[in-house]
Formats: structure tokens, sequence, C-alpha cells
């Protein structure tokens, strides 16, 4: 989408930006289904080793995750205001907010390094390099394994995520796009919404059940 | 009937009257796809002829379905796979509900062997001695990777789990010998991994389970069916002969000189081995010791890392006993016949 | 299904408003659930209750960025169904699997499980190991 | 206006897709026509069709004799896992979607390209990179877990699995992205007048396919990736050691792979439906009926995967569950057998080569489809589970079905893809080759699973022998018509007749443009009046499609 945003093949920009919409929803869809198999590894430890799973949780800091979720919410909502800007065709500040969903993006992450860090002292970690003495019961290295893959891969996409936000929000800021086609701003946004919606059920999983 | 239709599908012998129920919904499920299949043909055939081309200009008329037509051709094919299923279920939900009377046989399956134990203490590798009449129930387990018991004769299949047990049962009525496979890929021998399974007369049966010690039954020397004397272990290589038996050594490794999974025993003591570092060890009690207990430390050049470790599951005299059998198999003295795996042609086919 | 023009020329309009005090209200009621669930962890309830508990809110929340953050409240067709459609995908994934271990026979679940109970003991000895 | 009138002198389209803007190898590798895209992964795809058929003839070589013929059992295991791989995820998955999809969806829709074309060229390109990283997990070692990758013994095995599992990955993320373009290029670039009820069938079975893809493959690539990390770092997902649960895993891969075969057979049908339409010049009998039967073998689809695992230990109430609702995926396929049977009637049939395979594809569809449906009846599955009956019925499905498929598309379009024409009388021979040479390699197969003998053997007892000869017999039948096959198409790229725009005279969107088509498909987005699969007097009577009014139709 350089200088014409519209490409040759569409007939105007309306149904061009309702096919990438379109297309994103698919590609959300197809990462929803993604996390489902770890989801649904999960699920089904949980439901054999339901102790073990709930003393694991236990072991780990709650206010690590707490904090994080509130991070992950509001720089969902600084990028839902820097749509809105762009709506109303205002780069610059789209920008300012995109930049501002970034930093909370590195907040989370560095966060997430020093949770690790953790982890790593306390021998919490994934199958057999699982050496963590306060909890031996069958089912919790699994626990770990399975935590470390869902934050892990949660982890992957905020750092995608954020690239793309940073992407796109420099380009918004140079006054790339218009109030008439802001689609991949839109995009962008939806991609960081479904981080933050993937969080907001890591959450309770992880650390509070 | 039977036998003409299970003669023209190739089925096996019909061991247990499970097997005969399968086979009879076997036969309704073949017959009624001969049909539905004969009758699209048939008609395609016909519409072929019927309507070919007679030039290159033809136009078609426009012919849509009602809507009759797409509840027929939706409801008969249903009506009769839900009677297939209703017949199949019920017979799957009995195999897995053994009968509280049944007799129980643990069954393990590793790399790639069948150990079978009965409660009372005798175990044995790849024979299965089982009385007929009486409904036996399988716990099946596994050492190592996913296994699966397989009886054809009995159309019983069931995977074996490492680290947990699954059930099945079977009540064969007719005595004889049956193949057991492996129906689950596990491996390099995955194919070899074939027992066999003997429905004894229920008196004689008895009568050889009474006369057997724990561990005794072992070797897979294809003993006779009725009334076998205990063979006590006489002397140390005829009690490494039952020990090779047993653990599964002869599974992979020949005493008739032919080479398979692993380096044939004949002449094995005291011959230069050349090994995979390039190195080259002559076989002397300190090696084959030492093989059975890191077989992944010297290996043979030529051979996969395929072995299991024996450490801990051979006690020292145990493994000695081993050693002095594969010192005794020396060309002359070499017979043939313990490492035979059944023949299968002696089976009864009716 | 009406002619994708018009869904394309709806959905524009749809999107090319300002909706900013409805973000502000969202990120308040977020943050406050995220709040009310952390507390429900701490309150002692008996049983499955926290998980549904926690799910619960959990759902709650997904649905506000769902539909406001990401504007299915303002979208039509394709793009929500889609998104239906991986969520009930999710629960048959989850379901079935799950019902397999509920239901399977005792002993095929791995020891120390909850699925493989200590053998009933209604019908059958426990299994001795050979 | 008759059919007739559509065919004068045949001419060559001089301004074409293959020529044009350029000819260069740079413009073929960075293009992004979808046509240019297509022909790649047709060509692409038919190597590694060629390929994992070489493994399939090295597998029946070897099972000539009940002991060791030509090889060991190790290389006989990584024979038979490459053999599945490759042609499951490099033939099978792209060939007809990715490869017929690409060239042909646009084109039915009157469209210029796919919604994304750069999307469409990443999308081959990752799945070139995914061929390479397998093909380097092949070459260094290769797997011996069988294309199941059954879990523990694809994470404790010492053979290189990893590469082969992270090609895989890669590959179904080049899935995705197709099934994502051609849902949308449905969706929103239908030409004026093409509503949903005008849709093509082949459009409408690709679409069904694209849902499986975007829904069901991300599940596949995270177990392998699973897997992966398993075997490589002992993370302990699966691994009973740990507390671990094999038959989650048979779960999560019989969630993605049951699907798959429908990944794998609804592009077949999509095939089929045009092909029995343009030959017997009839319209499709029940066209709704036929196109939203593909959207339900994608969705009841899903509800079956547990099927694989009525042995496994899965619970018996599960697998009662998964029986019934498997009976439920066969009647859509029953309904489109049963339709494209009725299409016939009162029809104008010209026994042309597609048509050929169309009538091998119904015979083998029939007889896979049945005995699909018998191997997901529970208590004869117990016998018939991990034997050569299973192995005999997939081959049906997918040889006999999407093998056959493929051909005829690749006959049928032939003319249209490159502007000449296939022999017609070495096109016959080559049909029935093929199909008499399968009938012999995988009937055998049926009876040896009846018998009871387990699939992934590498010697078997005598009583298999002579089944196992006729298989192997009938294999090397199969191997030459599909020899002759390559020869008679790769003289005809070069020297076939020219074929004309239209040679078949069907009435299918895409052959009212030149062919080979115009780099951008049509002079001016045709406007249509007229269905798709419309042979009737009345229809003829319609003008051809013209370059539209401005304003839209609606």
């Amino acid at each position: 989408m350089q200088a014409s945003p519209l490409a040759h093949h569409f007939e105007n920009i309306e149904k061009q930006s309702h096919a990438e919409r379109l297309g994103m929803w698919l590609f959300l869809a197809s990462e929803v289904l993604l996390f489902t198999a770890l989801f649904a590894a999960y699920a089904v430890y949980r439901y054999l080793y339901s102790d073990a799973f709930a003393e694991a949780s236990r072991a780990i800091e709650t206010w690590f995750g707490l904090v994080n979720t509130v991070i992950l919410v509001t720089s969902s909502f600084t990028v839902a205001l820097g749509l809105n800007e762009a709506v109303k065709g205002n780069g610059r500040k789209t920008g300012l907010w995109f930049a501002v969903s970034v930093a909370f993006a590195l907040a989370f992450l560095a966060l997430k390094a020093v949770e690790y860090s953790h982890h790593f002292q306390e021998g919490q970690l994934p199958g057999r390099y699982y050496s963590f003495h306060e909890l031996q019961a069958p089912g919790a290295s699994l626990f770990f394994s399975l935590y470390f893959l869902i934050t892990g891969l949660h982890g992957v996409h905020v750092i995608v995520g954020m690239t793309i936000l940073a992407v796109v929000g420099v380009k918004a800021a140079r006054g790339k796009y218009t109030a008439t086609y802001h689609t991949p701003v839109e995009l962008a946004g939806l991609y960081w919404h479904l981080v933050d919606l993937i969080w907001i059920f890591v959450f309770p999983l992880i650390y509070l059940v | 009937m039977n036998d003409l239709l299970r003669r023209m599908l190739f089925l096996p012998d019909q061991a247990s009257d499970y097997a005969r129920q399968v086979d009879g919904l076997h036969y309704f499920v073949i017959i009624t796809t001969m049909v539905a299949a004969a009758g699209v043909f048939a008609t395609a055939i016909y519409f072929f002829v019927r309507y070919r081309r007679r030039s290159d200009t033809d136009v078609t008329p426009r012919v849509e379905p009602k809507a009759i037509h797409e509840v027929i051709f939706v409801g008969l094919p249903l009506a009769f796979f839900l009677v297939w299923f209703a017949i199949g279920f019920p017979q799957f939900a009995k195999l897995q509900s053994p009968p509280k009377d049944a007799m129980d046989v643990y069954v393990q399956g590793k790399k790639w062997m069948w150990k079978f134990a009965y409660p009372s203490g005798p175990n044995s590798v790849d024979v299965l001695r089982v009385p007929a009449g009486r409904p036996v129930r399988l716990l099946i387990t596994s050492r190592d990777v996913i296994h699966s018991f397989y009886v054809p004769a009995l159309r019983v299949k069931q995977d074996a789990l490492p680290g947990r047990y699954t059930q099945t049962w079977f009540n064969a009525d007719r005595p004889g010998r049956y193949e057991i496979f492996c129906a689950e890929y596990c491996g390099l021998a995955h194919s070899g991994m074939i027992g066999e399974l003997v429905v004894m007369p229920p008196e004689e049966f008895d009568q050889w389970l009474a006369t057997q010690g724990r561990g005794v039954a072992g070797s897979q020397d294809g003993a006779p069916i009725a009334g076998e004397p205990v063979r006590r272990a006489s002397n140390v290589i005829e009690e490494g002969r039952r020990l090779a038996g047993e653990q599964g050594c002869l599974k992979c490794h020949s005493v008739d000189g032919t080479r398979h999974i692993g380096p044939t025993w004949v002449d094995l003591y005291q011959r230069n081995e050349k090994l995979q570092s390039g190195k080259s060890v002559q076989a002397d009690e300190g090696y084959l010791t030492k093989s059975m207990m890191d077989p992944a430390a010297d290996l043979v050049a030529g051979y996969q890392n395929v072995m299991p470790t024996y450490q801990g599951k051979l006690a020292p005299p145990e493994a000695a006993a081993i050693v002095e059998y594969i010192k005794s198999l020396k060309t002359p003295a070499v017979q043939s016949g313990p490492s035979e795996g059944p023949v299968y042609e002696s089976i009864p086919r009716k | 299904m009406a002619d994708p023009r018009s869904i394309a020329h709806e959905e524009h309009q749809a999107t090319h408003h300002a909706h900013g005090m409805r973000y502000v209200v969202v990120w308040i009621v977020l943050l406050v659930l995220t709040v009310v669930t952390y507390a429900a962890s701490r309150v002692h309830l008996p049983g499955g209750w926290h998980v549904a508990v926690a799910l619960l809110i959990a759902i709650a929340k997904g649905a506000l960025v769902a539909l406001f953050f990401m504007h299915l409240w303002d979208q039509r067709g394709a793009n929500r169904l889609i998104f239906v459609t991986s969520l009930a995908f999710v629960a048959l994934l989850i379901g079935l699997t799950i019902l397999d271990n509920a239901t399977r026979f005792p002993l095929a679940n791995p020891p120390g499980s909850a699925g493989a109970l200590p053998w009933g003991g209604a019908d059958r000895d426990p299994p001795k190991l050979p | 206006m008759s059919p007739s009138h559509a065919s004068d002198v045949p001419v060559y389209n001089p301004r074409n897709y293959l020529n044009s803007p350029a000819t260069g190898l740079k413009s073929w590798l960075l293009t992004q026509d979808h046509k240019r895209i297509g022909v790649m992964f047709l060509v692409a795809a038919s190597v590694f069709f060629a390929v994992g058929g070489l493994f399939a003839m090295l597998i029946r070589i070897e099972l000539l004799t009940p002991g060791p013929t030509i090889m060991d059992a190790m290389t006989y295991n990584r024979l038979f896992t490459l053999h599945g791989v490759v042609m499951i995820f490099l033939f099978m998955i792209p060939a007809i979607p990715s490869g017929f999809g690409n060239f042909l969806v646009p084109l039915m829709l009157g469209a210029k390209d796919v919604a994304f074309p750069k999307l469409n060229l990443l999308s081959f390109y990752l799945y070139m990179l995914g061929a390479v990283v397998a093909l380097y997990g092949m070459v260094h070692g290769g797997a011996d877990t069988g294309w199941t990758f059954y879990t523990p013994y694809s994470t404790t095995t010492v053979t290189k699995v990893v590469p082969i599992l992270l090609g895989a990955f890669i590959l179904g993320f080049s899935s995705i992205l197709t099934g994502l373009n051609f849902i949308v290029t449905t969706h929103t670039m239908r030409a004026p007048g093409i509503g949903w009820n005008r849709v093509p069938l082949f459009v409408w079975s690709i679409y069904a396919t694209s849902i499986i893809q975007i829904l069901a493959t991300p599940v596949l690539g995270m177990t392998l990736l699973l897997v992966a990390v398993e075997n490589a770092f002992g993370w302990g997902i699966f691994d009973p050691a740990r507390g671990g649960d094999p038959v989650l895993f048979q779960h999560f891969f019989w969630f993605y792979s049951h699907p798959a075969v429908y990944i794998m057979v609804l592009p077949a049908m999509a095939v089929i439906s045009e092909v029995v339409c343009a030959f017997s010049r009839k319209n499709i009998f029940g066209y709704k009926a036929v196109a939203y039967s593909s959207l339900g073998i994608a969705f009841v689809g899903f509800f079956t995967w547990g099927h694989h695992l009525f042995v496994s230990g899965q619970s018996a109430f599960d697998a009662g569950v998964f029986g019934i609702l498997s009976m439920f995926v066969g009647i859509f396929t029953a309904i489109k057998v049963f339709n494209w049977t009725a299409t016939l009637y009162q029809g104008s049939i010209a026994f042309k080569t597609p048509f050929a395979y169309f009538v091998g594809f119904l015979f083998f569809l029939v007889f896979g489809g049945m005995t699909g449906v018998a191997v997901a009846t529970v208590s004869l599955d117990v016998h018939w589970h991990d034997t050569y009956f299973v192995v005999a019925h997939f081959h049906f499905i997918m040889v006999g079905a999407t093998v056959m498929a493929f051909l005829a598309a690749l006959h049928y379009w032939f003319p249209k893809i490159t502007g000449r024409m296939y022999p017609e009388g070495w096109g016959l021979v080559g049909a029935v080759m093929v199909i008499l040479g399968f009938n012999f390699t995988f009937i055998p197969q049926f009876l040896l699973g009846n018998e009871g003998m387990p699939r992934r053997y590498f010697s078997y007892p005598e009583r298999f022998w002579a089944l196992n000869v006729a298989s192997t017999a009938g294999a090397s039948v199969l191997a030459m018509g599909l020899v002759i096959v390559l020869v008679y198409l790769l003289v005809a790229l070069k020297w076939g007749p020219i074929a004309g725009p239209n040679p078949w005279h069907s009435r299918g969107y895409e052959w009212d443009t030149a062919s080979p088509p115009l780099p951008e498909n049509f002079e001016e987005t045709p406007v249509y009046t007229r269905g798709p699969h419309e042979y009737d007097e009345e229809s003829y009577a319609n003008p051809p499609p013209v370059a539209p009014e401005p304003k839209h139709a609606s």
C-alpha cells in the first residue's frame, strides 16, 4: 500500500479494505486454533493432575501475571485510541499512541524476563530440566512445560505484534494513511487485540486457578 | 455360507464366538457395499451407452432434482450406515467390558517381544497359553513405545501404552495355535514381533499351569501343548540359554549364524569385532558383559544402536550364565532350534 | 447472501466512526474485571468453582475485547461467523479430548492422575502387578 | 447459439501469461500472477509426486518376498515414512488446491487475480522452504517414524525426525495462506452476475477445503512442534515417563489429519464436478446439494477424528460418539456420487480422457468411501485397524480419488494452461493402464488386511506372499501408465496441436477467455447472465459474457 493504496485487481478501496479485514479475521481464527492445541493439552492435564496443577500455580508469583494483565489491557486500550485518531486522519497522534503501546509491550516483556529468571533459579523448568524440590507430584513438570510453551508462544506473538505496531505507527506518523484508507492501522490493532485476548485467558489459567 | 464367505474374503480362522459375530457384520457390510457399488456402476454404464454423444452440436435438456431425490440420496445410505453402527458398536462395547469371572493375564510389549505373566507367577515370552472356553482378560502395557496386541483369529486388537494398562478380553473356543502380531509400528523389528497364542483344552491348561514355577515357563521353544515336564536348568549353560530366551536376547541375536538385528552369537566368543568407532575389540567375557549393561558404548560396525540396557535387569550371575551360553556356541556345537520362530503351516486350517 | 459490495460499504461506514468514549468505558470495565477475578481467586470457593468463575470472567473480558476493541459489534456477516466458528472448534477439541480421559478405562490414564482413580473395587480387585 | 459456433479455427493466444509481461526466470520467480504461481506449484508438486512414487515402487519391490529383498529393515522403515511425508505434505495437499486452484479460482470468478497476490507468492516460497527443510532431514538420515509421528516412538527414535517435523510445520503455513487467499477471493472478487448460487462447483469445493486448511492446520503445526521440542529437549508433553499421555498426541494429530483427508479429497471432487458437466454436456443434477455437501464434509469432517483411536485406549464412550458421527460424513460423499451419476441422465457423453478418469474416480470413490464407513464401524475397525485393509482403503481415496482427479484436471485444463492439446489416443491408453494397474495394486491389499497382515511390515509370514506379489505386479502397471502420461504430456507441451480457447465447448467461466489466458485474465471484467454448468437450449441463447455496463449488477 505505497503510493496508491488501491491494488490493481480491486475495483475500489472499500472492497479492498473489506477483503483485507476478512483476510485478517481468517488469520486470527487460524491463530486461535494454533493456541488451542496448547490449551487443550492444559485442559486435559489439568483434569488429570488437578492437585499438582493447583500447587504449581500457587508456586509462581501471581503479581507478575496481574501487573502484566493490566499492562496488556491498557496497551490494547492505547492501540484502540490510536485507531481512533487514524479514523479522524491524525496520523501523527496514531503514531504517538502506538509508540505508547510499544512501550507497554516492552514493559510486559521485561517483566516476563524477570519472571523467567525466577523460574530458572527455582528450577521450575519444563520436562527433564525440572528440579523444583518443593513440588514433586506427578504432573508438576507438565505444568511448567505448558507454562513455558503457552507464555513462550504468547511472548513470540507479543514481539511480532510489537514490531507490526512499530512499523505501522511510524508509517502513520509519516502520514501514509488517510481518513478514508487506514486499514493497516486497523489490522495491526486487530492483531494486538488478539494478543491481549489470549493473555486474558492465560492469566487466570496459569496464575489463579 | 459362513465358511464360503470367509474364504472368499481371505479372513483367518474364527477362534471365538466373538470372531464369528464380527464376521457376520463383515459379510453384511461387504455385501451392502458390493450391491450399492454395482447399482451405481450399472446405472452409470447404462447412461454411458444410452446418452453417448451423437453429434458435436448436441444440446441437453435442463434436469433439476426434486426434493425427494435428495432425501433418498441422503436417507438410504444413512439408514444403512446407522444400521452398521447399531450392530458394530454393541459388539465393541462387549469387547470393552470383560466378564467378571475372566482370568487375568498381564501382557507387556517391548521392543520386540511379548511377555506374558499369570497372576499365579509363571511368565513366558512370545507364547501365550490360555484355556479354551474360558474368558481371558488381558491387561496390556508396554515398556517402551506403543505396541498393539493383535490376534487376527480372534478379531481382537488393543494398543499397549507405556506406563499404563489397557484391557481387552476373549473367549477362545477352539484349541490350536494362532499368531499374535504387533500392529502398531514400533521400529526396526516391528514385523518380527510375532508371538503365538496357544489355546489348550481347559484340563490340560490347568495341569500345565499347576506345574509351572514362577519364571520357568520361559523360552520360546514351542514346547508340546500337553503336560510338558518342567525342565529345571541343569547347568549354567542351560540356565543362560533359558535366560536368553526369556530376556528376549534371541529376538535379535541368532544362534544359527545368520545375521539379524544384532550380531550372531555363534562363534562370537573370542571373535575380533570391528567397532563403529573404527577400533576393534576381542569379544571376551568383559566385553560381552559390558555390552549387556551399556550396549551403546562399543557398537559393532554395521549395526544400529537399538539394544536396550540390561543394567539392573540381569543379576550378575544371570549375566555370567548368558556369557557362558554364548561361549558354548562354537560352530560344531551349534544346533538350530531355540531361535526359530513358530511354524505356521502347522496350524490346522479348516 | 447480500451483495459483497454493499457489505463492504456498510462495513466501511461502520468502522469510520470515532469511538473514543466507548474505548475508555471498556478499558475501565476490563481493569475492574481483572481486579475482580484476582479477588475471586483469593476467596475460598468449593471444588471446581474457582475454575468456573475465572473462566466466566475471562470470557466476559474476551467478549468485551472482541466486540469493542476489535469492532465485531459493528461488523456483519463473515467476520463474526469466522470468529465464532473458530471458537466452536476450540470447544470441540477440548471437550472431546477431556471426555475421553474422563470416561476411559481408569488404568489407561496415567498412574497418579485423577482419571486413574484408585481401582473402584466395586466389581474387581485391584490388579496386582506381576 | 449452439456449441459448434464456439469452435472455429483454433488460435493460439499470442499475448498470454506465459510470455508477458516477460519470459525471464526472474519474471517467474518474482511473479504475482496467480496463473504463474499455480503453474509453479503444479510443476513442483508433480516432481514430488514422482519422488513419492519412486519410494512407493521401492517399497513394493521390497515386499516382493517375505524376507529381506533389496534393503534392510531400517531403510524400509525410512522409505515408507518418506513416501507418506512426500505424498501427503508435498503432493496431495498442495497439488489441486494450490496448483489448479490458484490457476483456476480467479478465472472462474471473473477476477483479475486472487485477493492477496503477494501472500500467494509467499505461500509458494514457504512451500519450497518447507520442502527443502524436510528434504534436508530425508537426506541426512531420514525419519523412521511413519508419517503419523506417533509418540513416544517419534520422541525417542535415533533418526533425524526434527527437520521433517519442522518442514511439515512450515508447509502448514503455506497451506493456511493459500486457504485464506481463496476464501477472501471467493467472498470479495466475484465478477458481476456471479451470485453465490452461480459460483462454480470447483470453487465451492476449494472454498470448503480452505476452511479446513485454516482451522485444522495450526493444530497440526503446534502438535508437530511439541513433538520436535520433546524429541530435541525432552520437555515431555506426551512423554509417559513424565505423566504425559501419548493418546493425547493421537487426538491432536487426527484432529488435523482426519480433516486433512478432506483437504485432499474435496479438491478432487471439485475437479470431478467440472469434468462431469463438461463431458456429459449437461447441467449438474442438484447444484445446491453438490455445493453445500462440500461445506457439510468440511464441517462434519472435524467431528470424526476419534475413529482413528478405537483401539488406542480411548474410552469406549468416546468411541461411540465418534463412531456415530463418522457415519454422517459418509452421506455427503454419497450425495455427490448420486448427483454426479444422475447428471449423466439425458446428457451427451463424450468419452474423452478426463471422462475416463472420472469413471475411474467414481469407482474408486464409491469403494474407498464405502470401505471408509465400514472401517469406521467400530467392531470391524478393531480387526482392520493398522492392517493392509486400512492401507488399501486410504489409497483408494488418495490415489484412487485424488490422483485420478489430478490426472483428469491435468487433461481437462491442459489446453487452457498451455494452449495446446494432448494426444487423445495415448491419453486413453494411459488412463486404462493407470486405472487397471491401480486396481491390481490395491484390491489384493484389501484381502491382505482381511487376512490380518499389519501395515508397515518389513517382512511377513509366507501365507501373505501371493497377494503381495499380485500387488507389486499391479504397482508396476500403474507406474508404467503414469510414465506414459508424463511422456506424452511433455511432448504435447511443445508439439501438441493448437487447442483454441475452448476445445471442449465447456460452459465453465474459465473457458470464456483465451488459451493460454491473458496476463490480466480478461480484457475487461466480464458480466455473467448464466450459470457455469448450463448446457440447455435457453442458456445457449444468452449472449456470451461481454464488457460490463458501468453500473454494478446486483
